[in-house]
């Protein structure tokens, strides 16, 4: 046991040693906050992703992870980007699932920074993971660029967070969207509202009631839920009870708004119904409910749909499934996540070709006024980059007709 | 009946060694009572018979060699009512003496068993649908013991029926002992303190010291034995 | 830092000086790597150390209950929430930490000392189930109180800036903060386990009746391990957010409770040195399964659980003990037979 | 109209709890474990059926089929993995179920995706009733439908059978069990067997109500946790009536209490609960044990 013992002391003792001497020298080098381009060599530049790949959220954290696999695969088979230093690089993504777990999303950029050292971080999934590595990412001038999220917080100052910049239009501004389609047809509608107990539902919900203020659109019934809610049953009976004319679900999973669908339809209330983008999917949500679209099925969308005959020659929907099918095979391209990824990815490889000076405040600059058509957006809608605001600033409104969805005028 | 044997057996738990090299033979019929101080390996003699021990050595049963699952020595006709009797608390009295009789096929059978037990016990009859927890400690030793003849064993191992019981009650168990033992055709194994009752009622007795055999003999012979008298019988 | 690697209640009977000198300069090696470490690890490392420290706090709470007494709890990250965002409000408003680190903990023993009153009478399934509410009700009560939680949307602070005269970055800062914090409440609970109370305690989980019996005042004492355990919950949830610098309701989900449990049972009942590894794993595995497949991170996280289960059914730090002990005895027996 | 329906909606989600819990129950009386993989077990068993529905299996004989392949795995679960952690730390069992039900659901993820599935009715669509006096659909029909057939049939195998009274008297004491020749493994194994049957039931139910995706059990484990302690954890009928109760309970609250709302309505039924353990901590159901020193 003594010599046991005493071995283990002269170990100890050692490794203290050892790394008392290390500490001399400091950890040189490996943090990169002072660094401006880490993850940039002659050939290749690399960009980090943190996703919801396993719980509740994995399906979307997924598609829009295969999304952008797709498009970035798509420019590498090509060779890369081209720079304006004249250098071709292809991107290389490191990423890491967080499960939507804010604290796990703040070690995966820990590790992106220090470990990996990205270049910039892409497309995190999520309000919550985002809003937890917000400041840091700021603090440490690290490009946290087209978060995966609708939450104005991420694109309404950049003034204040200049590394953070968000991509698609914020909920409010879709949530605004629904108001102006209602009020422009200039009737008396009344209107019940189901939403998340979150800043997401509330954002939709503000948007909208703001957006039909003054006008002959009434909100009749409101009620919310927890994301944890197995059904919505008790919530959509309670609604019909308010026989609205208009249900506007600010719901932001699939199933809970496919459910409630037909569970409207179930107890023979048949308003019109507006779905929020996220869960707008034929496949996902409109099918699995059951409904036709007689009644009138809306939603909004920015990006074209996958399954929208009227896209079935359009160049870009047709490279996007293709894709799809190289980089994910069994993945579904109609999941309006997976088309984001897909857009916002083009919108980085657009910015990363613009960037004049190849340093991380660059691409920041550069994306601060950046502009133009990327694939997917519907035609009408470019890249509006502004201070204050994601650079997608509209969504088109569109209606369930045979099947799949046409956009509405 | 059936002959009971244990040549060389070591048993113990984990790296304890309770049981050194045990030997003892339990004649066809007979009721052998097993003597020894708290501690000398009398209970762990019979959980290592019933297969709850792991052990080592020979165990047979008519000469041949026992399993070592516990409900397939059970199904060989070994019936053990443990320390502290092993009733189901849960169960109501019924549900224990059926559940004792589980594995037999002759259900007509059994059912006499079961009146002819009731009889011998009434108090297992007019009490069949309350939970067995709920019985005193000497109702809850004959349904244990009663559970154990459900099974129709032909060797029954008793661990200390006297405990917790008052003296009258233990003394009316252990007047019973031959009775059961001749009714039901059983080989009795029993350990137990009060070494006086149990060798007035035995035919054999095996005295454990530090779990080694020390003693064998006639119950006459051990309670004449003066070492004996002085350890176990306080006089 | 001594303590958390030091298993308590380890009596050596005839301890040389030897011994105990060897221990003693043992610990002041342990300390001095845990010193060093922040100076030349990468903050990812610092971090992942400093949540491992947080997150054994928490499940050091759990064991004060689950190991110590025999409870079950499915409430831990319900106080680990109740600790986060009193520090994370205080901030907010402009209180010092320690203000936040005493709101936070206060509020985190009165609420756990208010469910263990009635709960004390309950053992076993039903006292997990009345646990279980807590997060389930805590989650969207933290979203509806908007005005203290931040709604939704969470508290972001900078709380725990590395003084100037340090020349420490944040990250080490933090980690010596979290760090200094964590070995104090190590320390509080070894001492706790080897007087009255713990013998109290393993008094109430052998056998509640003989407890009574032995003159230990059963109820009182289970709500003393409820409200303790609660304390520790919110300490956590204070260090959590020091090292996060972020709180939001899907932190105080019921996954987290039952993760922690997780990480009680994975490092080992009533050990110290188990608390911290069960953190440990609970941190780091999920990073080293998101390195070898970002998409099956959760499927080998799973594997890894039930594997380190099914090797060391009673948690790795007994089985350490376990293995440490052999390789001594051996030696021992080999020192003796050369001799 | 809106207070029958809510009721009527409440019977509906508590004859979802109510399907899981049953198979909690029966997992925790032949082994005394709270089975938190229990809801994921069920999962893959549905993902199974609707495989079999896929390549063109007749809905009715693709639930059969996973019913009777959950009943071999369920049992395989209990002897291979369970099996060790059986009468040790409570906390160690319940952490393999925890790891077992991560597992799964990563395993399910992995062949077949996160994104969700349309899983066949085995009922008729449509429902009774209309407008004015409620509706109830035919699906929560036949769900409530086939929960008493599972009930009444447990308590008759329970009750009324040899190997009930063999099931109960191994739960209740293995090792007294096993000294009366009863061959504690198998009774075991098929405890765990029959669970994951009755369970494989609850997720073909209940799936195309909920959808079928990788998570789909997770949100509906809570609430069957909560109805088996309720119902005792050892009362097939108390269990039905105590996820019902849930259901309903819980409806009304979030309908009628103004400042529950939508979003609380689960805390309700939660603290009644907690209400009622407190005076009768061996839930409404379940029988109280008698405790000796």
């Amino acid at each position: 046991m003594n010599q046991a013992q005493s071995r283990v002391l002269r170990a100890g003792v050692l490794l203290a040693a050892a790394v008392l001497s290390l500490a001399a020298c400091g950890r040189g080098g490996t943090s990169s906050s002072g660094s401006q381009t880490p993850g940039i060599t002659d050939t290749t530049v690399k960009i980090g992703a943190s996703y919801a790949l396993s719980g509740p959220l994995a399906a979307n954290g997924t598609a829009a992870m295969n999304g952008a696999k797709s498009y970035f695969d798509a420019i590498n088979a090509q060779g890369g980007v081209k720079m304006s230093d004249g250098k071709t690089r292809k991107i290389e993504v490191v990423k890491y699932d967080d499960g939507y777990d804010p604290a796990r999303a703040v070690q995966n950029y820990k590790k992106l920074t220090t470990q990996d050292n990205v270049f910039a971080l892409f497309q995190t999934f999520g309000t919550a993971p985002n809003l937890a590595i917000m400041d840091s990412a700021n603090a440490e001038k690290v490009p946290q660029l087209f978060v995966h999220s609708g939450a104005a917080v991420f694109s309404q100052d950049q003034q204040a967070k200049p590394y953070t910049v968000g991509w698609q239009p914020t909920y409010e501004t879709e949530g605004a969207a629904y108001a102006k389609f209602l009020t422009a047809q200039d009737k008396d509608v009344t209107v019940a509202v189901i939403s998340q107990n979150d800043d997401l539902g509330k954002a939709f919900v503000n948007g909208f009631t703001s957006g039909i203020a003054g006008s002959k659109v009434k909100i009749v019934a409101q009620e919310t839920y927890q994301a944890t809610d197995p059904t919505l049953d008790s919530q959509v009976t309670k609604l019909a009870a308010s026989k609205a004319d208009v249900l506007f679900s600010a719901i932001a999973i699939p199933k809970l708004t496919a459910g409630a669908l037909s569970k409207a339809a179930e107890l023979g209330w048949n308003p019109e119904h507006l779905l929020v983008s996220l869960v707008s999917s034929v496949d996902q949500v409109i099918k699995p409910s059951g409904l036709d679209g007689s009644h009138g099925i809306y939603s909004t969308a920015f990006v074209k749909a996958a399954d929208d005959q009227q896209w079935a020659t359009d160049k870009d929907v047709q490279d996007y499934i293709a894709r799809m099918k190289t980089s994910a095979p069994g993945a579904d391209p109609t999941v309006p996540n997976a088309a984001w990824g897909y857009g916002a990815a083009a919108t980085l490889v657009k910015a990363l070709q613009e960037t004049k000076t190849v340093t991380r405040d660059g691409l920041v600059q550069e994306i601060q006024s950046l502009s133009g058509a990327v694939p997917l957006l519907l035609p009408g809608l470019e890249l509006h980059a502004s201070l204050d605001g994601p650079p997608i600033k509209e969504l088109h409104v569109q209606q369930f007709k045979d099947g799949k969805w046409s956009l509405v005028d | 009946m059936s002959t009971l044997e244990l040549r060389g057996v070591h048993a113990g738990y984990g790296k304890a060694q309770v049981l050194h090299d045990v030997s003892l033979h339990v004649g066809d019929g007979s009721i052998t009572t097993l003597l020894g101080a708290n501690g000398a390996g009398k209970t762990t003699t019979l959980r290592a018979i019933s297969g709850l021990v792991r052990s080592t050595g020979e165990i047979l049963i008519d000469g041949r060699p026992i399993p070592s699952a516990p409900d397939a020595v059970a199904r060989l006709g070994v019936a053990h009512v443990p320390q502290g009797r092993g009733t189901i608390g849960q169960l109501s009295v019924d549900d224990n003496l059926k559940a004792g009789a589980l594995l037999r096929r002759d259900r007509v059978q059994a059912r006499a068993d079961l009146r002819r037990l009731r009889e011998l016990f009434p108090v297992l009859g007019e009490r069949a649908q309350s939970q067995a927890a709920g019985l005193s400690g000497g109702e809850q030793q004959m349904l244990a013991i009663a559970r154990a003849l459900m099974g129709r064993p032909s060797i029954l191992l008793l661990d200390e029926p006297s405990l917790g019981l008052a003296p009258l009650i233990t003394k009316e168990l252990f007047v019973l002992l031959p009775r059961l033992r001749d009714e039901w055709g059983l080989t009795v194994l029993v350990v137990e303190q009060n070494a006086d009752l149990a060798l007035s009622v035995g035919d054999h007795a095996v005295v454990l010291e530090s779990g080694r055999v020390v003693l064998t003999g006639t119950a006459r012979e051990i309670s004449g034995h003066d070492e004996v008298r002085r350890a176990y019988l306080g006089n | 830092m001594s303590v958390v690697v030091d298993e308590p209640a380890v009596t050596d009977g005839g301890g040389t000086s030897r011994r105990r000198r060897g221990r003693a300069l043992t610990a002041v090696a342990l300390v001095l790597v845990f010193a060093v470490f922040p100076l030349v690890m990468s903050p990812f490392a610092n971090l992942q150390v400093t949540l491992i420290l947080v997150y054994a706090v928490a499940i050091l709470g759990l064991d004060i209950l689950v190991g110590w007494t025999g409870q079950v709890s499915l409430g831990q990250s319900a106080f680990f929430g109740i600790g986060a965002y009193g520090v994370a409000a205080g901030a907010v408003h402009g209180w010092p930490v320690w203000a936040g680190l005493l709101l936070g903990t206060a509020v985190a023993g009165v609420v756990g000392c208010l469910v263990a009153i009635p709960a004390a009478r309950l053992r076993g399934y039903a006292l997990g189930m009345i646990t279980l509410t807590l997060p389930v009700v805590a989650v969207p009560l933290a979203k509806r109180m908007e005005v203290v939680t931040g709604g939704a949307q969470g508290l972001n602070v900078t709380i725990v800036q590395a003084p100037g005269w340090t020349g420490l970055a944040a990250d080490q800062w933090r980690y010596y903060v979290v760090g200094i914090g964590a070995a104090i409440v190590f320390a509080l609970a070894a001492a706790l386990r080897r007087g009255r109370f713990g013998r109290a305690f393993d008094a109430i989980r052998v056998n509640e009746a003989l407890a009574t019996a032995q003159g230990v005042h059963v109820t009182r004492y289970k709500v003393l391990a409820f409200t303790l355990s609660s304390v520790y919950g919110g300490v956590a949830g204070v260090l959590y957010v020091v090292a996060v610098q972020f709180i939001s309701p899907e932190t105080l989900v019921l996954t987290l409770s039952i993760s922690m449990l997780a990480g009680l049972a994975i490092g080992g009942l009533r050990s110290l040195l188990g608390c911290v590894l069960g953190a440990a794993f609970y941190v780091v595995v999920p990073n080293l399964t998101g390195s070898v497949s970002a998409g099956q991170s959760y499927l080998l996280y799973g594997v890894c659980l039930l594997v380190v289960m099914l090797l060391m059914p009673r948690g790795v730090a007994p089985a350490l003990g376990h293995a440490v002990r052999r390789v001594a005895n051996r030696r021992e027996r080999a020192a003796a037979s050369g001799e | 109209m809106n207070l029958l329906q809510q009721v009527l909606d409440g019977l509906s989600s508590g004859s979802v709890y109510a399907t899981l819990a049953l198979a909690l129950v029966l997992v925790h009386r032949s082994t005394g474990i709270v089975n938190f993989a229990q809801g994921q077990m069920a999962v893959i068993s549905t993902y199974v059926a609707w495989t079999l529905y896929d390549a063109g299996v007749p809905v009715w004989g693709a639930i059969g089929a996973a019913i009777v392949l959950s009943l071999v795995v369920g049992a395989l679960v209990e002897r291979f993995l369970i099996r060790r952690f059986e009468g040790g730390e409570p906390l160690a069992a319940i952490v393999v179920t925890v790891g077992l039900l991560i597992s799964v659901n990563g395993l399910v993820s992995l062949i077949w995706g996160t994104v969700l599935k349309q899983f066949p009715s085995a009922f008729p669509s449509g429902g009774v009733g209309s407008g004015s006096g409620g509706t109830i659909g035919y699906g929560t029909l036949g769900t409530i439908g086939a929960l008493l057939v599972v009930v009444l049939a447990l308590n008759w195998l329970f009750r009324h059978t040899r190997l009930g009274l063999a099931f109960r008297a191994v739960a209740a004491n293995p090792e007294s069990s096993a000294l009366l020749g009863l061959p504690v493994g198998r009774l075991l194994m098929l405890g765990w067997g029959l669970a994951a049957a009755v369970g494989a039931l609850a997720g073909c139910l209940v799936a195309p109500k909920l959808y079928l995706a990788p998570e789909m059990m997770d949100s509906v484990l809570t609430y069957a946790l909560a109805a088996a302690v309720l119902g005792g954890l050892n009362s097939a009928l108390g269990t039905v009536l105590a996820a019902w109760f849930i259901g309903v309970v819980e409806n009304l609250a979030g309908t009628y209490v103004s400042f529950v709302g939508g979003d609380m309505k689960i805390a309700v039924p939660l603290v009644l609960m907690v209400l009622i353990l407190l005076l009768k901590p061996e839930g409404v159901f379940g029988h109280k044990e008698v405790r000796r020193v």
